[in-house]
């Protein structure tokens, strides 16, 4: 009747060694299937025995989904390879210098070692009250603790919120958006391919997942267009702890120059809303301006337009502008 | 399978939470069927308006009677069609996201919530004040002419007994429902205007206890799904031919001098000059 | 400790010190346990298995208040593979309250060592808190007293209860083949709750109507409790942001008088402060393994202080000491939260019972942990200090709100107060205080219980003062520092003139300050304060702390075999501090038997242990030192004694040597082996036949089972004390913060220790940077988030109630000790492992304030939100609903 | 010196019989009992053998050998390594993920034994914390290291920071002690002896470097 944590109940496992195979178990089971790629997450949500699913599907022996590839044109990122991987790999580091220090600042050295890119732009929400087992919206309820007057939710949205104030716990999810990624997502034999913009789900229109991904699904692979590549870019993660700790705001930026002025930027936060928060406007108002203070204050102003601060997380509002100013201007930051 | 959902409060209770939405399915098929079942029957029953002769013989003995009669006066029409609209629209933002059409819903469905509410807050007044109250009412009073109906139904079209008054038999017991259903979902509704950000009140999930809130939401639920079926059963009938009469009616206003005579029983809708 | 009561003399002035030199103590060697733990050979309780041995699931309280009115678990015991329940209606019956015989004391004062300073006992953990706390605690009690009859004293705590009063709290336990069927079986398990009112914040259980943490009422009075409720106008001006100074406290303490002391300030300095709630979280849960055998109950458990526990443990499984065996060979950490063991651990011990002994293992998870594992109580409320122009302190008024928990008096606050009369040297000071009921995790004390809330406290106003009459941050402690055998500590109102006050038995904080300056290079750094590179600028700041580090009283025993090793009985629990090992040296030392001749024997009372301190208030190495110096010295006078019965000649006339007891100037005449079989022949006092009566029930026991196997040490510490002694530091740190995000850095770190002598170097550096890390852990981010509405905690997991890690630290931190020993202790020690909680904290703080402006610091942790919002907004403050709400 | 005898005496009072009493306590190494201690032996029923899936019955490379075991469907590698295995040097703090003390290496990559499962291991080379020294009790030099600078204080999070370090140098032989604190920063020490802990794994380095 109270909740009982910290012992994983029974499930039936999978450990299929091809693409096929892992989409031949995911159809069957469909529902009842849960994939695992590190298990990070999927960890949590057993241990606390707050999802029980009748089958788990690891994904770690399927070869073909790890590794980056140069798929002309872009870079192709397997969904499972790891962090670790990612943050090391030249292709990455020398192109996309942002995505490898995005996956370096997830959480620890041994969960990047295991924790997948795919799963990381997967994970669920890590609003407490959801992770608690409450019965909220995300958890299929009718009510968000989050968003109530005593709530505590410093760490919670500004944009967005409908109904369900959670955040996009990703770090490299901004960073993806930023460059333009494509997702290869397989169903049966099925694939079909959708931006970020399409991957990212807020809780409009799908208050119980952060992704749209469905039963049966498979994300197979990331695509990096080579738009940004070796083109300016900055990513910072703000945190309580160095390690072990979710971004409270993360901010991640391309920007094509042309000489001083900027030909087109993509400018994400990351922590302020359900799906990776895009600043649309800020971006338009960018082009043909300087990477300058002036720019970055008047773009500051603009990128928190709309925020709705929730009683502990006003800070959030600062803190945005103050990346949003450190990425247009360029301010190399501390971190870590 | 449970027609209800439960889950644990963070106090470990067993709360509801919502309706399955298997009853959506349920309600809509339901009503579907009815149609299709009604249809048939249709078929082969032929319909019973008052024999023309009588209609003639009545036209005879009650003179005086307008060629045009007014059956539903403009502030009627007004709010059937803006509460059909806000209902229409408060169906589907609440369905189409369940049959897999996904949109932000939230708002559209609690603005036509608020619209639906104005609509009948305003028709029981205008229906208390205005108009002739009991005349859609359903009562102990009515027993002989349900008696009446069903038996006519059976097949005894001779049978002896009241005819409709302003409203036919079938017509109000349906408002009978829709008025139990409307006013449950729009209570329910807007209890749950303190779940939502709407800017009108402050956002308080807590006016009322967990088990409170399961049962708001079960109701929601249930009467929500229950008009899927009723709305299907009433578009059907608008749409039928022998029917068309009144839907007309609820578009222009009146009706004729014939249909009033035909379908109706003067002696208990009076004062029709 | 019973000296402690007497009225001490007043201090005789007494030398400067200078450093002891020592063969054995005072260098660097490799403890005996160390090769064990990094081969991963080193058994914890949960390391242990035995045949046939189930599991026990434990059901946490989904309320955090509530009355159990019925327990269904038919279906839960139906199921196969399930083996017994466990309900609170199976525990003994509860023991005469604290201050009974130490078997019953057990319980009680297990629960809360430092929870009820009146009655505890200064080895209880806050010693510090005995005498002013303590008193301040009576004092309180007595003015209750005066206006009605005191009510009754709350129930203890026990492992598993029928009315939980926190949300976590154990209901019951379930047996089963596996954890997988214990956990299944309790979910099929219905409790029936009777909701009651609960309270997290504790300013909200002071307005009127509010509801109380307890049906006793919701603010601890002593022993007991009472409803107090502060008036519209007072919670009106809290709403307001201003903590209100005339609300009515229960325990006031005070020492000269404060109004002439303001009026003599040239400056006067306030602000209201709020610091948070922390969990423990030793690294190791408080997992335990039982099972009976022959009659005793053989025990597993995670313990502090292995002698210290028998009798709490044997209460709270309701036998007596003797029929229990403990084994704790290695303790994963407990900083204060496993002093005596812990309540839970009766539970495997009990359910092995009902199983006719069958082997029962109880791991206790993180977030079980994180429930009953104990918490340091927060602060709510404020201070204000008065300064001459030189700096000095005139007078301190500090008024504290402490969220207790649900079950007793936490003596933090008391003790707050008295070590700021201690450090800052106050010559008028007012305490007062509300020790309020909260339905959150227990508080108990941690790591410098009220010290290192003292340093969060006190040091950000000094820096301030500091600042605005422009005196050197290092000059104004120094000024108001203590020093030699310094007076301190409060008096409850009432109190009959002439008490005397306590009074130290040494303290060098200022030497630790010019010696941390100069390897700080403080007078080089101050450059460095306020400085700006690009968006972020640096601060300096330095914090001083004190904490107990002695208690007296305790035994020593040591056995010299026929293999010509000399066994040493330690009965003090290994949990990482090394005291364990490091006072064993003291018996070498002194008698001259090679440290390589040595085997320690500890971790397992059937071994016969001797009477130990409790492994708390960092007492342990000056108590050891001292009961093993008096054991030594017993051991050499016992050798030269069967040198001169068997050899001829006078005892004086024969000393030890490397190879045994030797002429003086002469050779050997006895080898170890030789003296040990002398010794079994003469028998008697020898080989341990007869053994003083004074010792401990404990030791003799211990001696009785060892006797006739050697030569046998064995002493109490006889030795005299005046005073209480107490361990000092200094800390300096210099901050970065990030201006513009709030994130903040530690660049660079400094820890000067006041400990006396050094006994081993390596494990004093872990002691300082170990406990000035935790301290700065709690100014850095740890916390606890429970939800107002349900009063559940929502912060259970580490990634959320955020420990320090190793990124947190200062990567290069340089300590250090000035080494003049204590006169009170034969080979000059004192202890250490609190006072570096202390002064790290108030550092850092201090640093910050440096960094950002005194008037941005209001709570701690100091996460970036608060200082980045502050800054941000015109007013700058905080962007926060209240600035002093607890539990976010 | 005692820590021998210590890890091997079981608790008895003198003149009880040791022997019966060692039966009943087992000293770390060897597997207890054929019963799956934390988990169920046969809580799958029908799921049981559902086509496709794994079988439980699995040979796992440890610390250079290897090792028949039944491992239920649910089992992280830490609860094989000390409930099946008997290696209990691998530590459970928090069984999240969140402090490291269950660190071993798969294919000399530290990762977390309580956030793993031991199926996904199958034929991967694991070593854990008891795998490091020589059998004739040469220390790891990492190991060495630590008994060198009397590292660490109650060691609970020991074995996980000694398995992250000798993984880390792996990757890096030769690192500052930033890179080393970055590298370990996967481990937690409650008694938060971090400055102590960096002096000995620098140390360990070098020992590396030179062994």
């Amino acid at each position: 009747m109270p909740p009982i944590r910290d012992v994983m109940p029974a499930f039936e496992l999978f450990q299929p060694t091809s693409v096929t195979d892992a989409l031949g178990v995911l159809s069957r089971h469909g529902a009842d299937a849960w994939p695992m790629a590190g298990g990070n997450d999927t960890f949590d949500w057993l241990k606390d025995r707050i999802k029980k699913p009748r089958v788990v599907v690891d994904l770690s022996m399927v070869n073909e989904l790890q590794g980056v590839k140069d798929a002309g044109g872009g870079l192709e990122i397997g969904s499972t390879t790891t962090l670790t991987t990612i943050a090391n790999h030249p292709m990455v580091k020398e192109r996309f210098p942002m995505l490898a220090q995005a996956a370096l600042l997830v959480a620890s050295p041994q969960i990047r070692n295991v924790s997948t890119l795919g799963g990381n732009v997967s994970q669920d929400a890590r609003c407490w009250y959801y992770r608690a087992g409450w019965p909220c919206y995300r958890a299929g309820g009718n009510i968000c603790y989050a968003d109530t007057p005593q709530a505590i939710n410093r760490e919670h949205a500004l944009f967005d919120a409908d109904r369900c104030v959670a955040v996009s716990p990703s770090d490299t999810a901004p960073a993806l958006v930023a460059l333009d990624a494509q997702f290869v997502i397989r169903n049966g034999d099925a694939e079909r391919v959708v931006s970020a913009e399409e991957f990212f789900v807020g809780p409009g229109i799908d208050i119980t997942k952060l992704t749209s991904l469905q039963p049966g699904d498979l994300l197979t692979a990331i695509r990096i267009p080579n738009t940004f590549a070796n083109k300016a870019n900055y990513f910072e993660k703000v945190r309580d702890r160095m390690v072990w700790d979710f971004a409270l705001v993360n901010i991640a930026a391309s920007f094509d120059m042309s000489g001083t002025s900027i030909n087109d930027a993509r400018m994400v936060v990351n922590g302020v809303s359900a799906t990776p928060y895009r600043l649309n406007s800020v971006e338009a108002f960018l082009r043909g301006k300087a990477r300058d203070k002036a720019t970055a204050d008047t773009a500051a102003g603009m990128a928190v337009e709309g925020a709705v601060p929730l009683a502990h997380n006003a800070y959030k509002i600062p803190l945005m502008k103050a990346l949003v100013k450190r990425a247009i201007r360029g301010d190399a930051a501390w971190t870590s | 399978m449970d027609l209800l959902t439960t889950a644990r409060s963070p106090w470990g209770e067993s709360i509801f939470t919502h309706i399955s939405w298997s009853l959506f399915w349920a309600s809509l098929v339901g009503g579907l069927l009815f149609l299709l079942a009604h249809g048939g029957y249709m078929l082969f029953s032929q319909h019973r308006k008052r024999p023309s002769e009588e209609v003639d013989q009545l036209e005879r003995e009650r003179t005086g009677l307008p060629a045009h009669i007014t059956r539903h006066g403009f502030v009627a029409r007004a709010f059937h069609w803006v509460m059909a609209v806000s209902m229409l629209v408060l169906l589907f933002t609440a369905f189409l996201p369940i049959v897999g059409v996904r949109f932000a819903w939230v708002q559209w469905h609690w603005m036509a919530g608020l619209l639906l509410t104005a609509s009948v807050l305003f028709h029981i007044f205008h229906a208390t004040f205005v108009l002739d109250f009991w005349s859609i009412w359903v009562g102990p009073k009515d027993i002989p002419e349900i008696k009446a109906e069903v038996m006519r139904e059976m097949g005894r079209e001779d049978y002896p007994g009241p005819r409709p008054g302003k409203y036919p038999l079938g017509n109000r017991l349906y408002h009978l429902a829709v008025m139990v259903a409307g006013l449950t979902v729009i209570g329910t509704g807007i209890m749950m205007m303190w779940r939502v950000r709407t800017g009108l009140v402050e956002r308080n999930p807590y006016i009322f206890s967990d088990i409170t809130w399961g049962l708001t939401y079960v109701g929601h639920g249930l009467m929500g799904v229950g008009f899927v079926g009723l709305v299907i059963a009433h578009i059907y009938f608008a749409l039928r031919p022998e029917k068309l009469w009144i839907t007309k009616a609820m578009i222009f206003g009146t009706i004729t001098r014939r249909e009033y005579l035909e379908n109706h029983d003067p002696d208990r809708w009076k004062n029709v000059a | 400790m019973a000296e402690q009561q007497k009225p001490v003399a007043p201090a005789a002035p007494v030398a400067p010190p200078k450093k002891m030199e020592f063969k054995v103590l005072g260098k660097n060697y490799v403890t005996p346990d160390l090769v064990a733990k990094v081969t991963g050979r080193a058994r914890y309780a949960e390391d242990w298995k035995a045949e046939g041995m189930v599991f026990v699931k434990l059901m946490p309280s989904p309320r955090p208040h509530a009355r159990i009115r019925s327990i269904d678990a038919s279906a839960a015991l139906a199921m196969p593979g399930v083996h017994g329940i466990l309900t609170a209606d199976d525990l003994p019956a509860p023991p005469p309250p604290p201050g009974g015989a130490p078997p019953a004391k057990g319980p009680a004062q297990g629960a809360a060592p430092a929870g009820a300073p009146a009655a505890a006992p200064p080895a209880g953990g806050a010693p510090a808190a005995a005498p002013a706390a303590g008193a301040a605690g009576g004092g309180a009690a007595a003015g209750g007293a005066a206006a009605a009859p005191p009510p009754p004293p709350m129930p203890p705590e026990f492992a598993l209860t029928k009315e939980p009063v926190y949300e976590g709290e154990p209901i019951l336990a379930i047996a089963a083949d596996s954890e997988e069927i214990a956990s299944d079986a309790i979910e099929k398990i219905v409790v029936d709750f009777e909701p009651l009112p609960f309270v997290i914040d504790p300013m909200e259980s002071l307005r009127p109507g509010s509801s109380n943490g307890r049906e006793q009422g919701n603010v601890f009075v002593g022993p007991s409790m009472r409803t107090l409720k502060w008036t519209r106008e007072q919670m009106a001006s809290y709403d307001a942001g201003k903590f209100p100074q005339d609300g009515e406290a229960t325990e006031t303490a005070v020492f000269g008088d404060i109004e002439a002391g303001f009026k003599q300030a040239d400056l006067i300095v306030e602000r209201d402060m709020h610091q948070q709630t922390t969990s423990h979280q030793p690294l190791e849960s408080r997992s335990a393994m039982a099972y009976w055998q022959n009659g005793k109950c053989y025990m597993h458990v995670s313990t502090q202080s292995l002698a210290r526990t028998v009798a709490s443990v044997a209460g709270w499984v309701g036998i007596k000491p003797e029929e229990l065996v403990l084994i704790s060979e290695y303790t994963g950490g407990g900083f204060g939260s496993k002093i005596p063991g812990a309540q839970s651990m009766a539970i495997p011990a009990l359910m092995s019972k009902k199983l006719n002994g069958r082997p029962v293992m109880m791991r206790i998870s993180r977030a079980e942990e994180t429930y009953i594992g104990r918490v340091r109580p927060g602060y709510q409320g404020y201070i204000k200090m008065g300064f001459r122009k030189d700096g000095r302190v005139t007078a301190i008024d500090t008024f504290i709100v402490e969220a207790s928990g649900p079950y007793r008096r936490q003596g933090d606050h008391a003790t707050t107060a008295n070590l700021g009369s201690l450090l800052f040297q106050a010559p008028n000071m007012r305490f007062r205080g509300l020790s309020v009921a909260t339905n959150t995790p227990p508080g108990v004390s941690q790591r410098a219980p009220g010290g290192l809330q003292a340093s969060v406290w006190f040091e950000p106003l000094v820096h301030e003062a500091a600042k605005k009459l422009g005196i050197d941050q290092v000059a104004i402690r120094k000024l108001n520092a203590p020093e030699g055998q310094a007076q301190f500590g409060l008096v409850p109102p009432n109190t009959p003139p002439g008490r005397p006050r306590n009074k130290l038995t040494s303290c060098f904080v200022k030497e630790c300050l010019d010696k941390g300056a100069e390897m700080f290079e403080w007078e080089r750094k101050k450059a460095n304060s306020g400085l700006r590179l690009g968006t972020k600028i640096r601060g300096i700041g330095v914090g001083t702390g004190a904490y107990t580090a002695g208690s007296i009283g305790v035994d020593g025993l040591c056995i010299l075999r026929p293999d010509g090793k000399l066994e040493i009985h330690q009965g003090v629990g290994n949990l990482g501090t090394l005291s364990t090992f490091d006072t064993a040296r003291t018996i070498a030392e002194v008698s001259g038997v090679p440290w390589e001749n040595c085997e320690v024997v500890w971790g397992n009372t059937s071994k016969g242990l001797p009477w130990s301190s409790i492994q708390a208030g960092s007492q342990t190495t000056y108590a050891h030192t001292r009961a093993n110096y008096a054991t030594g010295q017993d051991l050499k006078k016992k050798l030269q004694e069967v040198a001169a019965k068997t050899r001829g000649g006078s005892p004086d006339s024969y000393d030890t040597g490397p190879n045994g007891v030797i002429r003086r100037g002469g050779g050997v005449v006895l080898t170890w082996a030789q003296a040990a079989e002398a010794a079994i022949k003469l028998g008697g006092i020898y080989d341990g036949t007869e053994v003083p009566k004074e010792i401990n029930a404990m030791t003799k026991a211990a001696a009785a089972a060892h006797k006739g196997r050697g030569l046998m040490g064995v002493a109490r510490d006889n030795l005299p004390r005046d005073g209480q002694t107490y361990g000092f530091m200094a800390a300096f740190a210099e901050v970065e913060v990030d201006t513009e995000t709030g994130v903040w850095t530690i660049v660079d770190f400094t820890g000067v220790a006041d400990v006396g002598t050094v006994i081993h170097p390596n494990s004093l550096g872990g002691q300082i940077n170990g406990g000035s890390i935790q301290g700065i852990g709690h100014v850095r981010s740890q916390k606890l988030v429970y939800d107002p509405h349900y009063g559940n905690a929502l912060a259970n997991r580490m990634y959320n109630n955020k420990p320090p890690t190793i990124l947190d630290a200062p990567f290069n931190a340089k300590w250090a000790a000035v080494e003049l020993p204590d006169p009170t202790n034969p080979v000059g020690a004192k202890g250490i492992g609190e006072p570096s909680t202390v002064a790290a904290a108030g550092a850092v703080l201090a640093a910050l304030c440096d960094a950002v402006g005194d008037d941005v610091i209001r709570r701690t942790p100091v996460q970036p939100e608060q200082i980045m919002s502050a800054l941000a907004s015109a007013e700058r403050k905080p962007d926060m609903p209240h600035v002093l709400q607890a539990f976010i | 010196m005692s820590h021998e005898s210590m890890s091997e005496t079981p608790g008895i009072q003198p003149g009880h019989s040791r022997r019966n009493f060692i039966k009943g306590v087992i000293a770390a190494g060897a597997t207890v009992s054929a019963s799956a201690y934390l988990f169920r032996t046969n809580v799958l029923g029908q799921n049981d053998g559902m086509s496709g899936a794994v079988d439980r019955l699995i040979t796992l490379d440890i610390n250079g050998q290897q090792r028949r075991v039944d491992v239920m469907k649910n089992e992280t590698l830490a609860m094989t390594l000390r409930y099946k295995l008997g290696l209990t040097g691998t530590k459970l703090g928090c069984d999240r993920a969140e402090c490291g003390a269950c660190t071993v290496l798969v294919d000399d990559v530290p990762r977390y034994a309580c956030s793993t499962l031991t199926h996904s291991v199958r034929g991967k080379k694991i070593v854990s914390i008891e795998g490091l020294a020589k059998p004739d009790g040469t220390l790891h030099p990492v190991q060495q290291a630590v008994v060198n600078g009397q590292g660490f204080q109650c060691a609970f999070c020991m074995p996980g920071f000694v398995m992250a370090t000798v993984g880390f140098l792996k990757t890096n032989p030769n690192p500052t002690r930033e890179q080393m604190a970055h590298g370990i920063s996967g481990n937690l020490c409650r008694c938060a002896d971090y400055n102590k802990i960096l002096d000995c794994m620098m140390h360990a380095a070098d020992l590396s470097r030179g062994a």
